[in-house]
């Protein structure tokens, strides 16, 4: 047994453990805690299998958002009214089924064929025309391009979904509570400090995408994150979301990819086509777009419907 | 077994415990995680068969990674959604519980706009 | 090897399947960019004009005899995406922009942004969300791609669950997270049978899997669970958990969206999944499960209906009955050597049925938002009198009940004969009693709403509060709809038969 | 040009039905009730016999056709449905009808006209829906708690049969693979599915003509529906069920098994109808009842002739029930009528509609007598003619009980309107009395001298004075009868409502069940399950 095997066993047995307390924790907030674990276990393990692309989302996303996220509904959730257990019969007719729908995928997992199919040569053999050193990028921005851009309007709707939540005379107001400026609190200085940063990282991200590991969702996570902090430490607070500069921040990034792709009818002959030569610079020009964007809708989800009086 | 195997039945053994979670657990921000999890040991699995169709030149097959990208962010978009649902149903109701609903189709007219 | 057959080809008119999905979702954007009352005039904007793509899609449909296919990006699969409308497709379309549109002018009294208001929350989650629902439908029902189609499905997701919870009860906030759970199990199921597809075969493009798939154990548990993920979120009988609370508690607008057309969306890929991607499922056992569920779906859900004291979950329970014919498809299309003339009756049938049902709830939902804003109840003993007071509503729900309980010249009878003919030319007698059974029990709980609303209420009924004559024919036109499909089917078995191999090349053109 | 009129005589109806949405023009909806049948009364004047149209447009071709038992059977029953209108609007006394009212007739009429022209299953399927299920609208109108009833029972039991007959329907036409009715009955014999379709249409039809035990329907319906609509439900509307089996049951092939079986059951009912109706009060009950005891022997005529395989039968039964639809259409016209004459007058009313109710019995020089030698070739001299006599004995008794009712009952109901309701209904009992003559020839090829013959008019007249000494010995017995409810055994209905009170709260506490998120998830983890497995087993 190899080394490399050795370390991944034990990341599995991490990852499991994770899993494991994610379920039978005793209270929500444990279980919350667990999963954020279990998020960066599996994104150790993206990078054992050459993905660090979807390492570094699950660790922003997986991780992060999506854990903290509820980690924060676990503290609010705290004093919820608990339903009884599920019954004995329930838990092990549960616990049969999805062992056996476990083993059915394991089984399937073992009988994938040998050798087995990939795009991966495909993905290279077409990459140079979009000037691109990042296949995965290729495949996100050119191959899958749609998939991309419906992907932005789920989170869209996502975020609809949650404004309208928001009771009517809040319409239009700020999402979440005032945070008081506290100068003296080392969450203000982190505020201050972090987000310049953090910042110029998550630029970073953006832009080596288009040939290393990164683009532009992992750099929006990371501008988001660092907004998240500023809202946090005071410094700044949630728009209210109303403001047209904020609607317009929202769906720039999509509509920027719809109107480059619908252009490709014009210019390079085929919806979401993109001209030679110019592959590239209109790719990043989307990603640019599409990171703030993301970054826009991130907070506002992290932020929740609307809480305070709409402006006058 | 090599590392392909291992992750590919650790996925499967993951999305177990998920499944179990959304079935038996009644706390429904318990079963958003189960989901969660679930979802986890799905990707991984698409991380396997991504791995396996590691090729010219590549760690891995680029298709899958990228699709798993996409699933991530959709996971998080129904996250997001569904947290925000929970806070508003415990603001209003002081709890949590989804199997009411059963008993809601007694309740008065509704007033419907 | 051999190339691939024409059909996967790119044809002329492609481009019209880009602007079916992508004039909704740039209607989406704006609307979101420009909010307030802007949201309603874009939602009334792209009804004609998707409106139009999706006739121009059938027109081409119907001239050429081919589907159209489209590649994205120019790139052929498996590494690019393909867009492809067959026959059913085309019909599903026209459908969804019929009822979208009707629904939108319906819906515009329910949901006009106040006077003096710069934006309101219901109207514009309402309006943005309906093209949201069509945009995502158009994705259902034009993708070629396995992935794709579960984003499409999710953005299906998310546009409906917030319009169940529109109104802000507490209840309707339970139905929306239960709905919105339930969902996101059936697409971690979907997801996962996606991977495995992708593992053995190295594409997801269902027009390629359909030349590779075998079935083999990985092919079979991946089937298997997709469709189980699928019937979570299409809520076949016992997996409707959701449904009920859900559109009976949705505005009445809401309502007619998700169950005429919503739950229609995972349907259709079960039926792309068996008999597009997977091929030769339907021979199998597997088929006569899905038709036992169907069979389930269609009593359980028409006994419930029968005992709904009030009217909106009266007619979501309904949808759960009539959303069992549907699955009555698989065991009757499948069969080795099945004569072509049976197969074309089972997708008439199957196709038929969904569209009237759809034409017939979205009016029966509508027609009960009318009758429950005249009286300010719904009650189903309160109804007395409702004859006298909304004439043309009463009229309309009448004839969509017509097409529920498949009596001529509906386009429910016409579904109901051509599936009792497929059951006996296949010898499969249960289904043909099924359908007998479950015409009687629609009989029935149709007649629990028109009855009493013929009649003279016991006391004259308090103010009323008449509807606008608008939308009063709207509701009449849906249900007019669903009943001439029976007589004037508008040519839909040539269209049916277009594109889809096991029928056309029977149908005389 | 004549055949257009085959194509205007059901559309006609619908055409005015849907114009009768628009309000003004229900102002006039008396005229358009009287209007609206004579296409189709022209049409069995002047369209040749066996003319053929074919509609080409929707998924299938609509085809029409007219042949002898077809034109006989349209012509009267549009006498009827005109007399009816005529009557329906003059004792509104020059209030409009309502919408409902209106628009449920004119369907009901183009449903009625469309079962005896229809030659292909589709349109006889949609026209026979027609004349079923609007007529609920009519029954209900006069919206008592008695009509509602009513209605729900009719409904229910139309809906039957419409599901009976559209079971029965497809396994015809997979049968012959075919929608013309002649093509799919020529392939009936040699279906492998032969009893199951013959079970299901004789059901499904049996439910219009209320073969026992599937009459219930019939006594509370024409018990509760005005007098009009009663008039055209027991005189048009029934004989759909008729003109049904004459088209659908194939004469010409021997069937005995089937053909013995339909003729016993109906013989069994034509005595049975008049036993519970002798019982009965109100003049319209023992009408109704009545009618299945008429519908009985005309489903014994059929019986014989399956069993026989003689295709004759359908002539004969075609002129047996026209005769029926213009004498008891005239006979609830006259319960009508009889209820705005004083005392004192009544006897203008109560002469003809004896002479038209003994008609029944098979009084000699009647129609009534007419039918009843028209059908005794196809029953035969044997123990069936013999019992089929005994009816026409049994129909004699019902009848003077009917009559005697009658007399009794003035003032029962419809008390307004004024004496030009007669008009309509003098004009029908003459053509009652009349019409039977001139299509006697037609019918069975014979001469009416035949009729005349005085071995025919004692063969006639036996079991009419049988049927009178009857009648004397009820007069004395009158206190010992029992006494059955409307619908007799409707009442077994009582044990039938716990039982489905009981499957619906099961179903509530299953669906209880069924709501919990771990019940329903974990069906669906076990489905996955199954359909792998069920995927995998049968590879």
């Amino acid at each position: 047994m190899t080394m490399g095997l050795l370390l991944d066993f034990f990341l599995v047995i991490l990852a499991l453990a994770a899993g494991w307390w994610t379920i039978g924790a005793k209270d929500s907030f444990g279980a919350a805690v667990a999963f954020v674990a279990y998020g960066l276990v599996l994104a150790l393990i993206w990078v054992r299998i050459a993905a660090p692309d979807v390492a570094l989302t699950e660790a922003a996303i997986g991780a992060g958002l999506t854990g903290g996220m509820l980690i924060g509904a676990s503290t609010r959730l705290e004093s919820a009214k608990q339903a009884t257990r599920a019954g004995g019969v329930t838990r092990r007719l549960a616990i049969a089924l999805s062992a056996l729908v476990a083993a059915a995928l394991a089984l399937a997992v073992l009988g994938l064929p040998h050798p087995p199919p990939s795009l991966a040569a495909a993905a290279m053999a077409a990459l140079p025309p979009t000037g691109l050193g990042n296949p995965v990028t290729g495949v996100l921005l050119a191959y899958r391009a749609v998939d991309t851009l419906l992907e932005k309007v789920v989170l869209i709707l996502a975020l609809l979904g949650t404004w309208s939540l928001a009771p009517d005379r809040l319409w239009g107001g700020r999402p979440g509570r005032k945070e008081r400026r506290n100068a003296a609190s080392p969450l203000t200085l982190l505020g201050q400090v972090l987000p310049p940063i953090g910042i110029v990282i998550g630029l970073h991200i953006l832009w080596v995408g288009a040939n290393e590991p990164g683009g532009a969702f992992q750099g929006g996570t990371i501008l988001a994150a660092m907004w998240m902090l500023a809202v946090m430490a005071g410094l700044v607070d949630v728009p209210a979301i109303s403001r047209t500069w904020l609607r317009l921040l929202v769906v720039a990034g999509p509509g920027l990819f719809l109107i480059v792709g619908l252009a490709g009818f014009v210019v390079a002959g085929g919806f979401l086509a993109y001209p030679p030569g110019f592959a590239k610079p209109l790719i990043l020009l989307v990603e640019v777009v599409l990171t703030l964007s993301v970054a826009a809708i991130l907070l506002l989800l992290l932020a929740g419907p609307p809480e305070r009086e709409p402006p006058r | 077994m090599n590392a392909e195997v291992l992750f590919g039945l650790a996925g499967a053994v993951l999305a177990g415990l998920g499944l179990y979670g959304l079935v038996a657990d009644p706390a429904p921000l318990r079963k958003l995680l189960a989901f969660n999890l679930l979802g986890g040991g799905v990707f991984l699995v698409f991380g396997v068969v991504a791995r396996r169709g590691a090729a010219a030149g590549l760690g891995g097959d680029p298709v899958p990674q990228a699709l798993v990208i996409t699933g991530l962010v959709v996971a998080f978009a129904a996250t997001a959604l569904a947290v925000a649902l929970l806070r508003l149903l415990f603001e209003r109701t002081g709890q949590t519980l989804l199997d009411t609903a059963a008993q809601e189709r007694t309740s008065p007219d509704q007033a419907d706009g | 090897m051999m190339a691939p057959a024409l059909p996967d080809m790119p044809t002329a008119g492609g481009f019209l399947l880009v602007l079916a999905i992508m004039l909704p979702i740039a209607g989406v954007l704006l609307q979101f960019m420009l909010g307030g009352r802007q949201a309603e005039r874009i939602a009334l904007l792209v009804m004609p004009a998707g409106l139009a793509v999706a006739v121009a899609v059938t027109a081409a449909l119907m001239l050429s005899g081919r589907p159209l296919v489209y590649h994205l990006g120019n790139l052929a699969p498996p590494l690019g995406l393909a867009l492809r409308a067959d026959g059913f497709s085309a019909l599903m379309l026209m459908t969804t922009a019929l009822i979208v549109s009707a629904i939108g002018l319906f819906a515009r009294a329910d949901f006009a942004t106040p006077t003096g208001t710069v934006e309101a929350r219901a109207p514009f989650v309402f309006w943005t969300l309906l093209l949201a629902l069509w945009g995502a439908l158009a994705v259902v029902f034009l993708g070629q791609d396995l992935f794709t189609l579960y984003v499409g499905l999710e953005l299906l997701t998310f546009g409906a669950v917030p319009l169940v919870s529109l109104d802000g009860r507490a209840e309707t906030l339970t139905a929306a997270l239960r709905y919105l759970l339930f969902a996101l199990f059936g697409s971690a199921l979907f997801l996962a049978g996606t991977v495995l597809f992708y593992g053995e075969y190295g594409t997801l493009d269902i027009a390629l899997l359909a030349t590779r798939t075998h079935p083999d154990t990985t092919s079979a548990i991946a089937v298997a669970m997709m469709t189980a993920g699928l019937l979570a979120k299409t809520a076949l009988f016992p997996f409707h958990l959701w449904l009920p609370p859900a559109h009976a508690g949705a505005p009445a607008p809401a309502s007619a969206l998700l169950s005429s057309l919503v739950v229609k969306g995972p349907f259709f890929l079960v039926v792309r999944l068996w008999f597009g991607a997977m091929p030769g499922l339907t021979d199998l056992p597997a088929a006569q499960l899905l038709g036992a569920l169907g069979a389930g779906a269609v009593l359980f859900g028409s006994v419930l209906a029968l005992c709904q004291p009030r009217l909106k979950p009266l007619i979501a329970y309904s949808t759960v009955a009539q959303l069992g014919y549907l699955f009555l498809m698989f065991p009757l299309a499948g069969g080795v050597g099945l004569p072509a003339s049976v197969r074309m009756a089972v997708w008439t049938g199957g196709a038929v049925q969904a569209v009237s049902h759809a034409f017939a709830k979205a009016a029966m939902f509508a027609g009960a938002g009318l009758i429950g804003q005249a009286l300010g109840h719904d009650r189903i003993s309160g109804l007395r009198g409702v004859g006298r007071a909304l004439p043309v509503t009463t009229f309309a729900v009448a004839f969509a009940g017509l097409s529920l309980m498949g009596l001529p010249p509906s386009g429910g009878f016409m579904a109901k004969w051509l599936l009792v003919r497929a059951s006996i030319a296949t010898a499969q007698w249960w289904w043909a009693a099924l359908v007998f059974a479950g015409g009687l029990l629609a009989g029935g709980y149709i007649f629990r709403i028109i009855a009493p609303a013929l009649s003279a209420p016991e006391k004259p009924l308090p103010a009323i509060r008449t509807p606008a004559r608008r939308r009063e024919v709207v509701v009449l036109a849906l249900a007019l709809i669903s009943v001439l499909l029976g007589v004037v089917p508008f040519g839909l078995t040539t269209l049916l038969a277009v594109g889809n191999p096991t029928i056309a090349h029977i149908v005389p053109r | 040009m004549s055949e257009s009129l085959l194509v205007a005589a059901p559309a006609l109806p619908l055409v005015l039905a849907v114009a009768c949405l628009w309000r003004p023009l229900r102002e006039w909806a008396g005229g358009l009730l009287i209007l609206a049948p004579v296409p189709a009364l022209a049409a069995a004047l002047v369209v040749r016999r066996s003319s053929v149209v074919t509609l080409q447009h929707g998924l299938v071709p609509i085809t029409f056709a007219l042949d002898v038992p077809g034109a006989m059977l349209l012509g009267v029953s549009a006498l009827l449905w005109i007399a009816a209108g005529a009557y329906a609007c003059l004792r509104r006394c020059g209030q409009p009808l309502g919408g409902q009212a209106v628009v449920c007739w004119l369907l009901t009429l183009c449903g009625s006209v469309g079962v005896f022209i229809a030659a292909d299953m589709a349109s006889f399927f949609m026209a026979y829906a027609l004349v079923s299920l609007p007529a609920w609208g009519l029954v209900v109108l006069d919206d008592t708690e008695r009509a509602h009833r009513a209605g729900a029972i009719y409904v229910a039991f139309a809906v039957l049969g419409e599901t009976l007959l559209l079971i029965g329907f497809a396994l015809l036409a997979a049968a012959g693979d075919s929608l013309l009715i002649r093509d799919a009955l020529a392939a009936l014999p040699h279906s492998p599915w032969r009893g199951m379709t013959l079970a299901l249409l004789i059901a499904g039809f049996g439910m219009k003509i209320a073969l026992i035990p599937l009459h219930v329907w019939m006594p509370p319906t024409y018990r509760a529906a005005p007098i009009s609509v009663a008039a055209v439900l027991s005189g048009a509307a029934v004989k759909a069920g008729v003109i049904g089996l004459i088209r659908f049951l194939p004469l010409g092939t021997v069937l005995p098994g089937a053909g013995e079986a339909l003729a016993a059951v109906g013989l069994f009912g034509a005595f049975y109808g008049v036993a519970i109706g002798v019982t009965q009060e109100h003049p319209k009950t023992i009408l109704a009842y009545s009618s299945v005891s008429q519908m009985g022997v005309i489903a014994a005529v059929l019986g014989m002739g399956l069993g026989a395989g003689d295709g004759g039968a359908a002539t004969a039964v075609a002129f047996y029930g026209a005769q029926h639809v213009l004498v008891k259409g005239a006979l609830f016209l006259a319960v009508g009528v009889a209820a705005t004459n004083s005392r004192r007058q009544l006897w203008r009313v109560i002469v003809p509609a004896a002479v038209l109710a003994l008609g029944l019995g098979g009084l000699p020089l009647t129609g009534g007598a007419l039918a009843k030698l028209a059908v005794k070739g196809v029953l035969g001299g044997g123990i069936v003619g013999m019992l089929a006599n005994l009816s026409a004995a049994a129909s004699t008794l019902l009848m003077i009980h009917f009559v005697h009712r009658l007399a009794g009952s003035s003032a029962v109901e419809d008390a307004a309107g004024g004496r030009e309701l007669a008009l309509p209904w003098l004009l029908l009992a003459a053509a009652a009395v009349a019409i039977p003559w001139l299509l006697f020839p037609l019918a069975t090829g014979g001469s009416r001298l035949a009729a005349l013959h005085p071995v025919s008019i004692w063969a006639s007249l036996w079991p009419v004075l049988i049927g009178a000494g009857l009648a004397l010995l009820r007069r004395q017995f009158e206190r010992r009868l029992p006494r059955f409810p409307e619908g007799d055994l409707l009442a077994l209905g009582k044990y039938a409502m716990p039982a489905a009170m009981r499957i619906g709260e099961a179903s509530e506490r299953l669906e209880a069940g069924l709501s919990r998120w771990p019940v329903a998830s974990l069906l669906l983890l076990a489905a996955a399950l199954l359909l792998g497995g069920g995927i995998l087993i049968a590879r």
